[in-house]
């Protein structure tokens, strides 16, 4: 066994590094960070660019679609590079749903949507959860019914981020609703600027925007029903699949740390330095252990990935980790910082960038979207130890 | 062992919790939040009608005479009723020079609630004593130096100033419209308004005597903190059970997942150890009987526990209790920010050890 | 609210004290600790002698029988002393049996029993768990069935500590098969010498003694059944009841961490004060301040048992709060004395007496013995916070 | 990445599980515990015979040369199989031997299993070179002091015996049987013969030179204690995953329990992480790429992850899980003597610290 890297690892490494030292820079990183990690900022769209640029924005796709050919530690690594720079992560756009598209589309719906979406002209919402329907995702109520050649779309989805700002809607919605519940979902493409689509924004506590969309008889051509009728359930589960690597990242909660640590070699409280503390000491060297261990529950992810098995086992472990660590952090950061602890980014004079308390507010949403954590620990008995579910 | 409230205790709680649920509502805890300032003029006058801000001062100067231990009944009741905080800061203040100058002049007019007091102790870089720099002219009637994260401090007609000496400190009342006192307001987590406050040759109205020493002083303030914490932790703890008991996912109460049932034990039992331990430390400190490690566990403990409950609570939510309308992410910002300035674990543990092993 | 002492109860804890004074001495708490907290030896015996001299043997009695009238916050500083000191607590069968015979009883029975009792011709083991039945305590197969005057008694028991010292069992017994399962169960009391009862030892990994206790046609007379058939899984939860005070008490836990703060203190390692390690400095810290908040847990029960309430999801707090500390204060002893905290308590050298390694064997029994942990937190959500159960 | 064990090492995998498997029974534990001496003769003499205790040593002096990942996986294998604590010492002190002096003399013997080391490092108040008072008389041929919890002390050939000094220390060769060698056997922790040695006078072997400085010695020693957790960590999962699967409870298994499922779930994902930083650290201290703060994050994460795997282990067997005859115990004692040893907390904490901030 051997966890150095191979040459080849190491010449996409460096690669990867070589990309990021070019295109980072701090405006980038500033812009991220105030929007919330969302990437649609100008320097974002810049920086997308000189992805796309290198076809890297294709790095997730199958290898017959254009992709690299990397495998799944490489994306790994890909991911754990961006990540540490502070960079904005690739758009779900391009790593779940485009590569889904292109798994479960007909040939002539990959050839509607893929252009489009490398092209950047399509960018989408991922519309899942409902007000009844968040982690039990197969309770979902937005129904598509079809009427001659269009499917007319009645109901609403929460937490639907980015809608305000995104092309179209990858939708989950019920269309044979005499089937039992998680066989009777299927995944539409919905354009925004459809007629009946209205956005309502939701403002959470972090600071961050999301939306309920509502869909009030919304019509969209038969053709944007992607994959066969009934198995959304399954394509969902299948595009979070593309997401694995990135989901259970313990890359910001390893950034901000190392931010939280560079503070507290320079700080001098009460005349003291902060890092002669002894609590200080202690408690950021547990936490990097902490993040030390985190972080290969996401190459374990992609080790089975390069093995053909689906991680779900391995990504819940990774995802309940590190959204707990990351509260972790959040709570000994704001604690270490003190007073200063508790100034927002807008604060000019805010050390660590206001991160800290950022992190502390974002740290729940971690742990209960995204499917709660409860369930990624179902998960993890379930398919990595094989209980029994009944 | 006497562990209910007297009645008048009892009463006080009751009346405290019907004002916060009536006045204290979402909507306006959003537009307080809104306008930077943290609470509105009326509801301000309200409060300072109904006496509380003077509760804990000497009957001689017209305060309510009332012990520590009702102070931190009511306080307790605010917290869970999640009272403005400049009006938390309100009461600190005139407590806190009441403890300070049993027998200051200005109590009379605090007491009445025509003047409050905003605490200005720490320093950016300081919050022990011996670090602050803040100084007293040598004519002992003017004040130069800088405090950090003053809480009300714009809005409060008084600075009590604590001035930095080797030996011990020493506190003065400073008129917050006096020249030489310039305020920068700051954007901070908790949404309390508070301020870098800069103080130049700007005139003192008192020196404060003849009250508590600083130890003693600050533990006594440390009191209020765990009362607020107890009834923050009391608030999240049972919006979480009445949620549970409700939401439904996967077809049925989530209360019925085992693995939410013990979340919410795991709270409850928190709970129920910090309640004890908070109201220990403030019953013995109030009668002079304080442990060797009371005070500093109830510190480390309640603090760490109010911060717990929220995130479980915050947890067990989901989604519902994460949007700006729920008025959850109050408890849990209130929770750090008391920790911060009044409960850090550090100290606490640190003395804590130092009783064990020096 | 006032945590002080009322003037009764700093004289009734004050006359504990003296007499703990006077008649706990090393002898004592040596004894006690060899035989692992079972209190059964001559030292004990002693001990429990001067006990029943001042009448306290009666401390947990109603008042209409001779007990003493104590409150159960008075009763819970009686626990908290003896625990301090590491004198043995009072046996079950004063403590929990005879308390429940009391109250649940006919006439004869308690004229039958308690003199006994009292006079130290009859103590019990506690027999309810099986094989099949640990904390599913409903699910017990041993069976009595009347044959005339008697019941003949059939099955066996797990974990039935101190059967091989004991005059007598306290069974619970299935005696109506055809009733739903919590309901066909009665107490039924079996003397050990009675033909048929055969003892096996069960040795523990603490180095404890349990039992496996058989009953192969056994014989005993009808009036041995106490209180009413069918009602049995009910007075075992009495009985516990009457156990809860000393159930959750922190007590153990406490004297071994103040054992190994005294060590602390003194020892050298390395050249350094080990008190000057701040790692350790701040483990016993955090140790402690649970501790105090672990104690005020047992304070809970009390308080509810003195307003008439039965405090079943304060003590199942108390039980697994105190349980899983105890596991911490062992492991992070264990670790600060460093190689030394492997000495068993045979090894004359060992540190603290080799508690630390004792406990860290014993811990895990704590935690699932009694009901475990899971069931306590169950209790506590349904009990304390009136969560639904279906 | 090359993620997977060799052919060669997964076969030496599979032949030491299935020893163990045959082997080491419980009935043999438990009458190795008994017999005081940790295993008996013929077992012994088997696993010599196998050439196990001379894998890694140098094939010059006939032994298998295997690399230190190579005799990881060895290890691993042997704490799941709960292989004799005393044999898995002679690996270490055969090792240890060759990695102080890899031209030693005694090498062959000891690769030929005809001669076994035991490690006599630590003193009852030192663990830390700079403190032991151990010494080499002027002559350099005589060595004086104690030494304190020799693991196979009694049964041990030669003992591998530590030097204090001020700057580095150094190690010589000591004959157990030698005059002024006494043993005083313990009653200790986790049943591992180990033995309070007294050296007067004694006449040493060889000096022993040539090799890895005692730093990095001591971290390859560590290195085979990471391997021995994380194969006693996965049996305790193992175990259990069995266990609750099959126990029922409540007329249903207790694996249908969410909370039971869930300390499941939490020890898997310990294991997996554990598992990970162990094997990253030992193939990096191997190649000699280890990153600034890797080992110490292996030891601490690794040594911590061992004993809540066997708490938990224990928790859900219940009582079943509990007796003498269970092997479980035997796990949680490893974990715990293991930690003590080898992966401390504290020392790693503070040198990542260290590392961090300073």
């Amino acid at each position: 066994m051997d966890y150095g890297l191979s040459p080849r690892e190491r010449a996409w490494r460096d690669e990867v590094q070589a990309f990021i030292a070019e295109h980072v820079d701090e405006r980038l990183v500033d812009e991220t960070r105030l929007r919330g990690n969302e990437g649609r900022g100008a320097e974002a769209q810049r920086f997308l660019g000189a992805l796309r640029q290198r076809g890297w924005d294709r790095i997730a796709f199958p290898e017959e679609y254009g992709g690299l050919g990397k495998t799944a530690i490489e994306q790994w690594l890909f991911i754990d590079e961006i990540e540490t720079a502070g960079a904005p992560m690739l758009p779900l756009t391009l790593t779940s749903v485009a590569p889904t598209i292109l798994r479960i589309g007909d040939e002539a719906q990959r050839r509607e949507w893929l252009p489009r979406i490398q092209a950047g002209e399509v960018d989408f919402a991922l519309g899942y959860s409902e007000s009844e329907a968040g982690t039990d995702l197969a309770s979902l109520r937005t129904r598509a019914e079809l009427d001659g050649d269009q499917w007319l779309v009645n109901g609403h989805k929460m937490w639907n981020t980015m809608a305000h700002m995104a092309t179209h809607n990858w939708l989950a919605v019920r269309t044979e609703p005499d089937a039992p519940k998680h066989k009777g979902v299927s995944m539409l493409i919905v354009p925004m600027d459809a007629p009946g689509v209205s956005v309502q924004p939701i403002h959470v506590w972090p600071g961050l925007r999301t939306n309920a969309v509502f869909f009030d008889n919304v019509r969209v051509p038969r053709a944007n029903l992607i994959g066969e009728r009934g198995l959304g359930f399954y394509y969902a589960a299948m595009a979070l699949n593309f997401e694995r690597l990135s989901i259970g990242s313990a890359g910001m909660a390893r950034r901000i740390f190392d931010a939280l640590v560079r503070e507290v070699r320079v700080r001098v409280v009460d005349g003291r330095p902060l890092r002669g503390d002894p609590w200080v000491r202690d408690r950021l060297a547990r936490l990097r252990v902490e993040l030390d261990a985190a972080r290969l529950l996401g190459l374990e992810v992609a080790i089975r990935l390069d093995r053909g098995e689906v991680p779900a086992a391995a990504s819940s472990m990774a995802k309940a980790c590190v959204s707990e660590l990351a509260q972790r952090v959040a709570d000994t950061g704001c604690e270490i910082l003190g007073l200063d602890g508790q100034l927002h980014a807008e604060e000019p004079s805010a050390l660590v960038k206001g991160r800290l308390q950022w992190l502390y507010r974002l740290a729940p949403m971690l742990a209960f979207g995204g499917g709660t954590n409860e369930v990624q620990r179902d998960i993890i008995g379930f398919m990595g130890h094989g209980l029994p579910r009944k | 062992m006497q562990l209910e409230p007297t009645l008048e205790q009892a009463e006080m709680r009751r009346a405290v919790r019907e004002f916060c649920s009536r006045e204290v509502t979402i909507e306006r805890l959003l537009d307080w939040e809104r306008s930077g300032v943290g609470v509105d003029e009326a509801t301000s006058r309200k409060v300072a009608g109904l006496g509380w801000l003077g509760l804990g001062l000497p009957a001689e100067a017209g305060g309510g005479g009332a012990s520590l231990a009702d102070v931190a009944h009511l306080i307790e009741e605010c917290g869970r009723g999640l009272l403005p905080r400049p009006l938390l800061a309100r009461m600190r203040g005139a407590l806190g020079l009441a403890w300070l100058a049993p027998r200051s002049p200005t109590l009379a007019a605090v007491a009445r609630g025509e003047r409050t007091v905003a605490l200005a102790l720490d320093e950016r870089d300081a919050r022990e004593p011996a670090g602050w720099r803040t100084r007293l002219a040598a004519d002992g009637c003017h004040v130069s130096g800088d405090k950090a994260f003053v809480p009300d401090a714009e809005a409060a007609d008084l600075h009590l100033v604590a001035i930095g000496a080797p030996e011990r400190p020493r506190f003065v009342l400073v008129d917050r419209r006096a020249p030489g006192v310039s305020c920068a307001a700051l954007h901070s987590f908790g949404n309390e308004p508070q301020a870098h406050v800069s103080y130049r040759e700007a005139a003192v109205l008192e020196v404060l005597e003849g009250g508590l020493d600083f130890d003693d002083w600050r533990r006594h303030q440390v009191a209020l903190a765990l009362a607020e914490m107890i009834g923050g932790m009391d608030a999240a703890l049972a919006a979480t059970v009445g949620w549970v008991k409700e939401r439904e996912q996967f077809g049925q109460k989530i209360a019925l997942f085992q693995a939410v049932r013990h979340q919410v034990a795991d709270m409850g039992t928190r709970f129920t150890s910090a309640r004890h331990l908070a109201w220990q430390a403030i019953s013995r400190l109030a009668s002079g009987s304080l442990g060797v490690t009371d005070f500093h566990s109830a510190a480390a403990w309640t603090g760490a526990s109010f911060k717990q409950i929220c995130w479980t609570a915050h947890h067990l939510h989901g989604g519902a209790g994460f949007v700006v309308e729920h008025p959850l992410r109050f408890h849990s910002e209130r929770a750090q920010s008391l920790c911060i300035r009044w409960t850090p674990e550090a100290p606490a543990l640190a003395r804590i050890a130092a009783t064990l092993l020096d």
